[in-house]
């Protein structure tokens, strides 16, 4: 489903990150794991279009989002992503309505305060988030604010999903509960997935290969189930068996 | 239709009351007054400010406009004279009798139009220059961009002594006391002209006629200006 | 009462268009600006921001050699019977050339200081760029350009070297307030001047403190509301 | 060449105080108004606007009213051997008075966008209110507060109405570049007029863009770095 | 260690939210687990003195932060408290460096550039933020974030630690090392902390007593080990042991 080249450095005053990502896999679903700092983010930012490789090509479902040879970097626009950002990026003028109504909404106008678009209803009920819809970005927990995030990426039936640690800020409840979600979406629409996720169990539920980055490269790559055979392995056991894969 | 006039800022007063006047004897034509300082009029009047009338302080103004062609040099009048005047604070405190007390140590400012953009600091270059007064009067120079700012400098008592036409002096009778009138040697002569346009008004001869006519130079008189 | 609600409206107007284009025309190129990568960015910046440094009748004199009838593009314009000089339409023109760039620099301050990253989430939802323009980017800079909006509409309000210049003092036609309370001033009437010094101030704080209300009480937010 | 080089240096003089004096005046009062929550605030905040408002002439007659030898707080002053009018001193104040709105309202929607929470972070550091002034909002609001300060710089370069009402016009001593521009430009010397005009422009552009270089480089970043 | 009662009620437009939280006790080290919204945010900023209740009292080792009987409310500044920000709170002006140095300047200037007082170097070895020192938060990933917030907070020497979901955006590895040295720091200074997680790993380490928050109000607390027999449960059991307690 994906298949990609890309290199980019990227320099902040005397540092220097190098970012040399290939992946290739026709696996619909994948997740992306690694240490703090390695490129997790980064990588994802060049497939939604936001970071602009050096060189290299991205192809997503046989389509060319960019390539240097052929000079093409379609626009964010025109790739019909959903992007979770890690620290959320919530409209701060807009209301939690408006802003999972966002992208439902073309042209020049913001949706209205409580125009509610039917697709945004589905993920209002699904991540339960009713009783916020009128309150602003400053106005809300952390948790919630991922889930309004999510909703907003999702609701705008999307080509593929970019999700940054989507639970990361969620009670387990929550977190079970959502997670189902996104399985339940990833079959219905049999939409591609890239997760980025320090959480063996969302792994396990949402992705069917997974990508093991380290100081922006891919090192090393396997199935969920041979990184955790239990499906349920607690922290420690997660990281060792990523060394031995 | 109106008659729009350009007049320098000495004649306000005198203006707005002809304007009034005349459209009382005239029913359905305005008069427009535009006040500034002469050598502002000329240049709008140059880059074509749809005016009829032009009435300025002095020759020079004048003499620009009319070298520029934009006026109608047949009708170019003087209407009517003044006389520029050494004033002081009224209640006089450096006890200035005459111009020669400008000499004093104690005079630190006065106050007079600016030669080079106002006919009143014109005429009192020249006048200081024939009475040999200038250089002292130079070195305690405050120059204003028009009469009316070197009359409210000395009617405040910021500046000792200052230069201003006689019938600004009249208009704050109060607050500033005439010294004496400094001869000129340039005659203080207004002139007055129709403005060269196409669209002029055809009335706006009709009002010249009326400023020059006897009933006009009675209302200039009532504003201190005498007859040419 | 005429002699008073005349200039009033007749400010308001001049200075509401000319807020209007300032704002028009100083939010397109601080935008322009914002997003231009490139050293000469701020020279640009810097030449744009000289109608502020210029006196403003030096201003007014450029304009009217420019606009005049004898001007470089005053000619152009007359074939279409557009008339600048004189008219109110030329004293909004003054306006707008003097306060645009109060707009320009609140709203480049206030374009750079949006965060980039609600852009991005803007784009990678589909929303075309005009769209992320008007429904991200303008929103979170709304506070700083409305700041320089205001600054434009009072400078214009005050507005007077310029206009004066090019509009002339047309009672009616082209007299702003601003112009009435120089010549108030000038003829030494301080009670006219105060009453509409007066005026001006109320008129000014009114407009002033309605436009601040017109910012959407969501605009306002930035972090967490105040909870203490 | 003095007659060149003594108006600029008294310009850049004058200008350089008055956006000095603005910037402390603007800034304090800003970031009063943007910590009081009250109603009032917005009306405060339009009076305070007003210097803007009124004709700079005006202003100048005011300040001459308040300062004057006979006015309000003169002889006050007269007596610590104070004197502001004809002095350059005065020239300060008056560009000050009319430039610090500039000031005022950028610093205050600079201000009123700094996020909160990171002020907090600041105080829970133990950070006392001055260092979390100086360390944290100051620094966020400088991109805001710098557009203001060089606009009240560039207004107080190019002030001219209320300089010369409360400053005179003295050459070599009040008489500043704004001035002179306008004598040459009335006296029709249009030569001496382009020079001076292309002098100013050329400082200001100078001077502009030097300030703009002074924002350091991390204080232009918000949200990430633009990375494509 | 910490006796709290506090009420406060907020408005976002029509919606309320009621924080009624009573706090007794004794144990030096206390998690708030809860479910998002629930209130755990706002009761740690209350006892950092940034949300002011209506009512009640706070007291931290007998000190009174916040008295509304006795008119007594101990600014920020003056309460001597770490407090994590969930969504970091870092200086944007200012670099990693700096950021970690800011509370150990006192005074009205910033850390100079390159200025790295002694106690903060610790915490830039522990938390492996070397290579990021002269980076501008904009230039750093999530969990570098995370880190340099946390070292912040730890390198003023405070007198009470409040850690909103401290390790939430860290990878296995480097949360397993993070996490043990919070632990280190808690024994050897005898700090006591609040701590707001939904990784029962880090309720075991971190925490000697266990408070449930739900709507607003403490429903139940408990020891860890009452909640997580295994200590290493997986998220659905602790949610059962956490309804049971
Ligand atoms: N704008 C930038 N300029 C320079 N370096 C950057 C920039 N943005 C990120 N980096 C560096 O690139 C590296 C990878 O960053 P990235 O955000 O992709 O990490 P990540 O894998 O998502 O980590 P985490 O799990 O902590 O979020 C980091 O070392 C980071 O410091
Ligand atoms: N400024 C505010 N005005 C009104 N309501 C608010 C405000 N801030 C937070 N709330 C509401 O108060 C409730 C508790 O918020 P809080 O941030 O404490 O949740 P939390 O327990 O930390 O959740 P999470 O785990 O998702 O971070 C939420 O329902 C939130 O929407
Ligand atoms: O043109 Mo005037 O009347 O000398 O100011
Ligand atoms: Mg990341
Ligand atoms: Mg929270």
């Amino acid at each position: 489903m994906i298949s990609m080249h890309i290199k980019r450095r990227l320099q902040a005053g005397a540092r220097e990150f190098t970012l040399d990502i290939a992946i290739e896999s026709a696996a619909p679903r994948i997740a992306l794991f690694g240490p703090s700092g390695s490129g997790k983010t980064l990588t994802v930012q060049a497939i939604a279009g936001l970071l602009r490789p050096d060189s290299g090509y991205i192809q997503v479902n046989g389509v060319t989002l960019y390539s240097s040879e052929q000079g093409v970097f379609l626009a964010p626009q025109a790739r019909h992503l959903a992007y979770l950002q890690q620290n959320y990026g919530l409209f701060p003028h807009l209301n939690v309505a408006q802003n999972i109504g966002f992208g439902l909404k073309k042209g020049w106008l913001n949706p209205r305060r409580n125009a509610l678009p039917e697709a945004a209803r589905r993920w209002i009920e699904a991540f339960e988030l009713e009783a916020i819809l009128g309150s602003y970005p400053a106005e809300i927990s952390g948790g919630q604010k991922q889930r309004v995030a999510l909703a907003r990426a999702l609701a705008v039936e999307p080509r593929m999903v970019l999700l940054d640690e989507p639970l990361a800020a969620l009670d387990s409840t929550l977190r079970q509960k959502m997670r189902g979600e996104l399985a339940a979406l990833q079959a219905r629409l049999n939409i591609p997935t890239i997760l980025i996720t320090h959480d063996p169990a969302d792994v396990v539920a949402l992705a069917d290969h997974v990508y093991q980055i380290e100081n922006g490269r891919i090192v090393a790559n396997c199935s969920p189930q041979q990184l955790f055979p239990s499906g349920r392995a607690a922290p420690g056991i997660t990281q060792d068996a990523l060394k031995i894969a | 239709d109106d008659i729009v006039v350009s007049a320098a800022a000495s004649l306000t007063n005198a203006f707005t009351e002809l304007g009034t006047q005349f459209q009382q004897q005239h029913p359905g034509t305005k008069v427009l007054n535009s006040f500034a300082a002469s050598d502002v009029l000329v240049q709008q009047i140059i880059h074509g400010a749809p005016t009829d009338i032009f009435a300025s302080a002095d020759q020079k103004a004048m003499d620009k406009a009319v070298e520029a062609k934009v006026i109608d040099a047949a009708s170019r009048k003087d209407f009517v004279r003044n006389e520029v005047v050494l004033i002081v604070p009224a209640d006089n405190p450096l006890k200035i009798k005459s111009l020669a007390d400008l000499k004093g140590a104690s005079v630190k400012r006065v106050a007079f139009g600016n030669p080079a953009t106002v006919p009143v600091g014109r005429y009192t270059q020249a006048g200081l220059e024939k009475t040999g007064n200038w250089d002292d009067v130079k070195k305690r120079e405050v120059l204003g961009q028009n009469v009316r700012q070197v009359l409210d400098y000395v009617a405040r008592g910021e500046v000792d002594a200052g230069f201003v036409f006689a019938t600004d002096a009249a208009i704050m009778k109060g607050k500033v006391t005439v010294i004496e009138t400094l001869p000129s040697p340039i005659p203080v002569l207004y002139p007055i002209a129709l403005v060269q346009r196409e669209k002029r008004n055809p009335q706006a001869a009709d009002f010249l006629a009326y400023i020059l006519s006897p009933q006009g130079q009675a209302v200039l008189a009532k504003y201190g200006f005498s007859k040419p | 009462m005429s002699s008073l609600t005349v200039p009033l409206l007749l400010s308001l107007k001049v200075a509401g268009w000319a807020a209007f284009f300032a704002a028009i025309l100083g939010i397109a190129m601080a935008y322009g600006l914002s997003r231009w990568r490139s050293r000469w960015c701020d020279v640009v910046d810097s030449l744009l921001t000289l109608p502020m440094v210029l006196p403003p009748t030096v201003i007014g004199y450029y304009l009217l050699v420019l606009l005049g009838r004898r001007g470089w593009l005053g000619p152009f314009l007359e074939q279409f019977g557009i008339q600048l000089v004189f008219t109110w339409q030329g004293a909004v023109i003054a306006a707008t050339v003097v306060a645009f760039p109060m707009v320009l620099k609140a709203a480049r301050a206030a374009f750079e200081g949006v965060d980039h990253t609600l852009e991005d989430a803007a784009r990678v939802l589909g929303i075309g760029a005009p769209g992320v323009f008007f429904r991200v980017t303008l929103p979170l800079a709304l506070r700083g350009i409305l700041a320089g909006v205001l600054l434009a509409f009072a400078r214009a309000l005050g507005e007077f070297g310029a206009t004066l210049m090019i509009a002339g003092s047309i009672p009616g036609r082209t007299q702003t307030l601003s112009i009435s309370i120089y010549e108030a001033v000038q003829a030494g009437n301080d009670d006219l001047a105060n009453i509409l010094v007066l005026v001006t101030s109320f008129t000014c704080i009114a407009v002033l403190w309605i436009a601040s209300q017109l910012l959407p009480d969501n605009l306002r937010i930035k972090g967490s509301r105040d909870r203490s």
